[in-house]
């Protein structure tokens, strides 16, 4: 059953991604700018031109250049970015860890954050604490991450400057990483210096992006909380003897997390969607910043090779959530 | 019905403080010309980053201070709601035509409808948005019904997820099974007895879809992709002061507000809404 | 039952409010006797299922007892902190809920829901409390407790769920269960096999039940004694067999009248005299004009 | 007897078995009705008792044609329904009506008293003197005229069903199925309930299948019962017959089970079913 259920999402999944490189491509396409007219200094022949264009495959039809360029994917060959002169892939995969952590970091921050708020909003229901957690939780969720950034900024760069807000890493420290996870590399080599100094960097964007998950998790996190805790399951346990906390631990949590678990899944695709723009605010060296960059610059082969990224990111995740929803529940793991 | 009562009581200064918000920064972008007190474009030199009225060095007519090129930012911020109000309104409402419609179909019928929509919007939920904006404006040409149709094509799956989702449950009710013994037809159905019930959602929807097009707006002009460089918008006027923001804070501080006032009212305006809608509470 | 015994629920001029001041239960008085079923029986919103819960410690939030005493074997529920009265309430009362589809943990195993109050609330060893639990499911004809240990609550029927949930009810050897509406989710064959269980249970361990019910037909078959209840408020109080032969209060006997009987269809379901509901709402009136809270 | 106005032969109703979904393609079928063969009567009261997953809802669903059977044949007024289009029932919608079990989720929470009851009228081409049939509709209920105006949520349970029937009333139809529709009211309510449709049958010359799983109430309303387990007929005739001398085991335990307002000590002791 749960095989079936995997397979059957793993191919869903691959017809998205499908779909997402078929939408890029034609995106990218009816693009007016000429990239290669932006790659060559001003005056350049039109044989030049031409040589260049066959050179990147862009003389061909569409259909031919998609099914040349899949091709490509399928063999791990995302093709060379046009303004980076590198391999795509490589660029990406450079990348990519950066965007990661990041976004790791903020999912933490948001279930640690929002799953505290709901429980003691549920455990308080119908007091003041419970009004103050829902107005805090609403007005932090209307505020998107970009704002939120930016408030950051002022508040603890300039004001108070107490973090960095440029950047991933100090860049008079000397790096001894062999791969591009900073943070967990130099947890793994007790570096905690440097630990610390990626925090300081990471701590504001991640806060920027967490906060409005944060919330959404808090408010639905709470809701089903109160719905579990009124139920005659709920009931029977206090009845035995048990205290409100111990209730809400053992009876209500798993069941009540399972509606939110589906949620923070979507949710969580947003918030690295969000890294785009945060990591541009704070010039953090990640996917999203990178990716800015090559739209600015109209780079074709790079443009597509991070949004499929994104979006193999993105079916992964909400791949990973749904077993994960199926694992928690008896009654997928048994039907 | 107690309860019922007091909720209203309590959702009442929410619709009327966000509201009023509202109506204040789309009278002042309508008029704008009639109130901003500067022209938002006339640089000058002498007066770069002057500071808001009550610190010292402040000019009079100059009240939140200028930028570094001495433009007076109050009127920038004025005129720079024009743009955000054309931006909310029109591409907000395209979302949601297009996306409350195909979700409505999606989750009445089911099917073949369903399975078709629900596949398309997976695939656009695969897309970052603020990414999936940027590079449809890169590939559209910077300009305001870029920026409004590349909104409008993004975020039309989030009308048809929700819309979808109640639409589904709406169907499975006995007035729907009444309708059918009343001899109504499927369409008619679907517009007499579930149109009506999603109706309260489509409402917040919108109004907090609004709010988010002046974000993304806000985040075009930020990375300069939005419309063409010399009108003000919010979101240029925040790049200015992300800029120099070490000495010139106010730059920053007052659109920043000025859009997170903006944002939040939007959204809270959309659920007194559908709290007023609610037959339950009325 | 001799008159000098400490009843095993002694409920004493109980008064509940909701935040708008409106009451929801108008000085109920009612004991329980060790080892009699007391029926509480009243249509919807006449409060039998918020006295149960009061009772058990586990009303609403925004229901408040404003007056009133409770004693479980003579020990006042008001003068127990939470912890102990948590105890107290655990240790000597269990509950039987009205729906055994949500009255069980979907995520959990029905073992371990079974033998949690006895291991963790009362410090049984785990040998022992599955050895108890096992004894139980034979009680009420369970034939492969193995099975049914192990199972998740949605394998099993409802007629099964209820079996565990009233097993589950009386391994602690409480003193006093609280029958929620037990039977009211059931179809009828089963409900007389769950009553049958629930009759024979009851007098093999000498519980006292407080049996909540809207239907005067279980009423006649399980209880000894009944108390009806009309908008929070007790309007009779008698002996089972007292209460249908000779009906006091006009209330009830309209609500005897309106119930259906296949033996006799024109003697029954006959609607409730409107003069009967003014009746009622005087006294209620009344008893609500010279109402204070009070301290308790 | 009279001409029945429904004549059912060997009716049978599959529906998809969602618990058993494979997630690509279609739910397998699971058969509810398995051969059905029963008439009803014109202007009678039939009674259709069973307790759950006995079919008794599905069935009643069928007779209105909400459902399609899979097999046989549904003879209305001597015409076989089973298979006509949305479309082909329209016209008979005017004399096929339904009243539901629970009230709060038939009455669209966003329509006046005034709409709901309309709806049938105006689609079924009544729409002139919409007002004064609404007004008598309410009348014949028994709801102030006041009512119109109103929301489901301000209705108390029994108000609420009223207005159910009243709506199903307002076509004056051949028909009408009634399912459960006192399962969720008091008793004191639900007598009510029971009176008004009894009274209404009488007058207005209904035939009614009153699907319900108490069979002390099926006595009193009904001419005719059927009684059902899994998707089969397990004894049908007249009221007084099935009730004074059951000839099936499953009856007699179904009669057993009834808890009566009385006191009868040997009750309990007595073989439970099953």
């Amino acid at each position: 059953m749960l095989l079936q259920r995997f397979l059957v999402r793993l191919l869903t999944m691959l017809v998205t991604l499908f779909g997402v490189a078929v939408v890029v491509f034609v995106v990218i396409r009816v693009a007016p700018g000429d990239p290669i007219a932006m790659m060559l200094p001003p005056g350049a022949s039109n044989d030049d031109i031409a040589r260049l264009r066959a050179l990147y495959g862009l003389d061909k039809s569409i259909v031919q250049q998609f099914f040349i360029w899949l091709g490509g994917v399928l063999h791990g060959d995302f093709g060379t970015s046009i303004s980076l002169r590198q391999d795509v892939l490589g660029l990406v995969f450079n990348r990519l860890p950066a965007t990661l952590e990041l976004a790791t970091v903020a999912l933490l921050m948001a279930i640690a954050i929002g799953a505290t708020a709901a429980i003691l909003g549920a455990r308080s229901r119908g007091t003041v604490v419970e009004a103050g957690i829902d107005i805090a939780s609403g007005a932090t969720l209307s505020i998107p991450d970009f704002l939120w950034g930016l408030v950051l900024i002022l508040l603890f760069g300039v004001l108070v400057p107490v973090f960095d807000i440029s950047g991933r890493v100090s860049p008079q420290l000397d790096l001894p990483f062999v791969t591009q996870f900073y943070l967990v590399e130099s947890i793994l080599r007790l570096r905690f210096d440097l630990t610390w100094d990626l925090l300081k960097h990471m701590l504001m964007p991640a806060v920027a992006l967490a906060l409005p998950l944060a919330a959404i998790i808090a408010q639905l996190l709470k809701q089903s909380l109160k719905e579990v805790l009124d139920l005659d399951y709920v009931v029977l346990a206090r009845v035995k003897g048990f205290s409100e906390t111990q209730v809400i631990l053992r009876e209500a949590l798993k069941n009540a997390a399972l509606p939110t678990l589906t949620l923070v899944g979507v949710q969580f695709t947003f918030l690295i969607g969000g890294t785009v723009i945060v990591e541009r605010l704070f010039s953090y060296e990640g996917l999203g910043n990178m990716a800015i960059d090559a739209v600015i610059n109209r780079d074709l082969p790079l443009i597509q090779g991070i949004v499929l990224v994104f979006a193999l990111l993105f079916v992964l995740i909400n791949l990973a959530v749904d077993m994960m929803y199926a694992l928690l529940n008896p009654r997928l793991r048994h039907g | 019905m107690d309860e019922a009562r007091i909720a209203r009581r309590g959702l009442s200064p929410r619709l009327w403080l966000a509201g009023g918000w509202l109506l204040l920064a789309l009278l002042a972008a309508i008029f704008a010309p009639l109130v901003a007190p500067q022209d938002p474009l006339a640089q000058d030199l002498m007066l770069e980053r002057l500071p808001p009225f009550w610190l010292d060095g402040a000019e009079p007519g100059y009240w939140l201070g200028t930028d570094s090129l001495g433009r007076d930012l109050l009127s920038r911020l004025i005129f720079g709601g024009r743009i955000a109000f054309i931006v909310a309104f029109a591409a907000a409402t395209s979302a949601c035509l297009l996306g409350s419609a195909l979700g409505l179909i999606a989750g009445y019928f089911g099917g073949w409808a369903d399975r078709i929509i629900s596949r398309i919007v997976d695939v656009w939920m695969a897309f970052p948005p603020v990414l999936f904006a940027i590079l449809l404006v890169a590939v559209l040409g910077t300009g305001l019904s870029s920026v409004i149709l590349a909104i409008a094509i993004i975020d039309w799956t989030r009308f048809c997820r929700v819309i979808r989702a109640e639409a589904m449950s709406q169907a499975r009710m006995d007035y729907v099974e009444s309708a059918r013994i009343a001899g109504y037809g499927r369409i008619g159905i679907m517009l007499r007895e579930v149109l009506p019930n999603v109706l309260p959602s489509v409402v917040a929807l919108l109004s907090l879809e609004m709010g988010i097009a002046v974000i993304v707006e806000a985040i075009l002009s930020f990375v300069n992709l939005s419309i063409s460089t010399d009108d003000p918008t919010w979101g240029g006027i925040i790049a200015e002061g992300r800029l120099s923001i070490h000495q010139a804070w106010w730059v920053l501080v007052f659109p920043l507000i000025t859009l997170i006032l903006t944002v939040l009212s939007f959204s809270q305006f959309g659920e007194a809404l559908k709290a007023r809608f609610d037959p339950v509470l009325r | 039952m001799s008159a000098n015994m400490e009843p095993c629920l002694d409920i004493r001029r109980l008064s509940a409010v909701l935040p708008n001041g409106q009451r929801v239960l108008r000085s109920v008085s009612l004991s329980v006797q060790p080892g009699e079923v007391r029926a509480l029986v009243g249509e919807s919103g006449a409060g039998k299922t918020m006295i149960g819960k009061a009772v058990l410690g586990v009303l609403p939030k925004s229901v408040r007892v404003v007056e009133g005493e409770m004693l479980i074997e003579g020990e006042d529920l008001g003068r127990l902190d939470a912890k102990a009265r948590r105890n107290l309430i655990g240790a000597r009362t269990a509950l039987i809920p009205q729906d055994p589809l949500t009255a069980l943990n979907p995520s959990r195993r029905i073992g371990p829901q079974m033998t949690d109050r006895l291991v963790r609330i009362l410090g049984w060893s785990g040998d022992k409390a599955n050895q108890r639990i096992r004894q139980l499911l034979d009680e009420v004809q369970i034939r492969d407790p193995e099975r049914v240990l192990k199972s998740y609550p949605h394998e099993l029927s409802g007629g099964m769920r209820q079996r565990v949930l009233i097993a589950a009810a009386f391994a602690a050897e409480p003193r006093l269960i609280v029958a929620d509406e037990p039977t009211t989710a059931l179809d009828v064959t089963v409900q007389k096999q769950i009553l049958r269980l629930i009759a024979q249970l009851q007098r093999d361990h000498g519980t006292a039940i407080l049996f909540v019910t809207h239907d005067l037909g279980v009423v006649a078959k399980i209880s000894q004694k009944v108390s009806v209840l009309y908008a929070g408020k007790v309007v009779e109080e008698a002996e089972t067999a007292a209460l249908f032969a000779t009906p006091q209060h006009p209330y009830t006997r309209a609500l005897i009248a309106a119930t259906p009987r296949y033996t006799d269809p024109y003697a029954s379901l006959k609607p409730v005299d409107e003069s009967v509901l003014a009746g009622l709402a005087t006294e209620i009136a009344a008893a609500d004009k010279d109402w204070r809270p009070g301290h308790g | 007897m009279a001409e029945p106005l429904f004549s059912v032969r060997g009716l049978k109703v599959a529906l998809p078995d969602m618990t058993r979904k494979p997630l690509i393609g279609r739910a397998p079928l699971a058969e509810i009705l398995k051969g059905l063969d029963f008439d009803l009567p014109k202007g009678s009261v039939t009674g259709i008792v069973g307790e759950s997953g006995s079919g008794k809802s599905t069935l009643g669903r069928a007779l209105v044609r909400l459902l399609e059977p899979s097999a046989g044949s549904i003879g209305f007024e001597g015409r076989d329904i089973s298979h006509l289009s949305e479309a082909e029932l329209r016209p008979l919608r005017r004399d096929l009506q339904m009243i539901f079990q629970d009230p709060m989720s038939s009455l669209n929470p966003r329509h006046t008293i005034f709409n709901i009851i309309a709806a049938p009228l105006r689609q079924n081409g009544l729409g002139d003197r919409l007002k004064e049939r609404v007004a008598e509709a309410l009348q014949r209920v028994g709801l102030p005229q006041g009512f119109a105006s109103r929301h489901r949520h301000e209705l108390s349970g029994g108000q609420r069903q009223r207005v159910g029937i009243a709506r199903a009333l307002a076509l004056s139809p051949k028909f009408v199925l009634a399912d459960e529709i006192v399962s969720g009211l008091d008793v004191s309510t639900q007598a009510q309930i029971l009176t008004l449709l009894e009274k209404l049958a009488a007058e207005m010359g209904l035939t009614v299948a009153f699907i319900s799983h108490d069979l002390s109430v099926i006595r009193r309303l009904c001419q005719q019962v059927i009684v059902m387990r899994e998707g089969r007929i397990v004894e049908a005739s007249a009221t007084d017959a099935l009730f004074d001398n059951p000839k099936e085991t499953y009856t007699r335990d179904l009669l057993a089970a009834i808890p009566l307002p009385e006191i009868d000590p040997d009750w309990l002791r007595s073989n439970a079913p099953g």
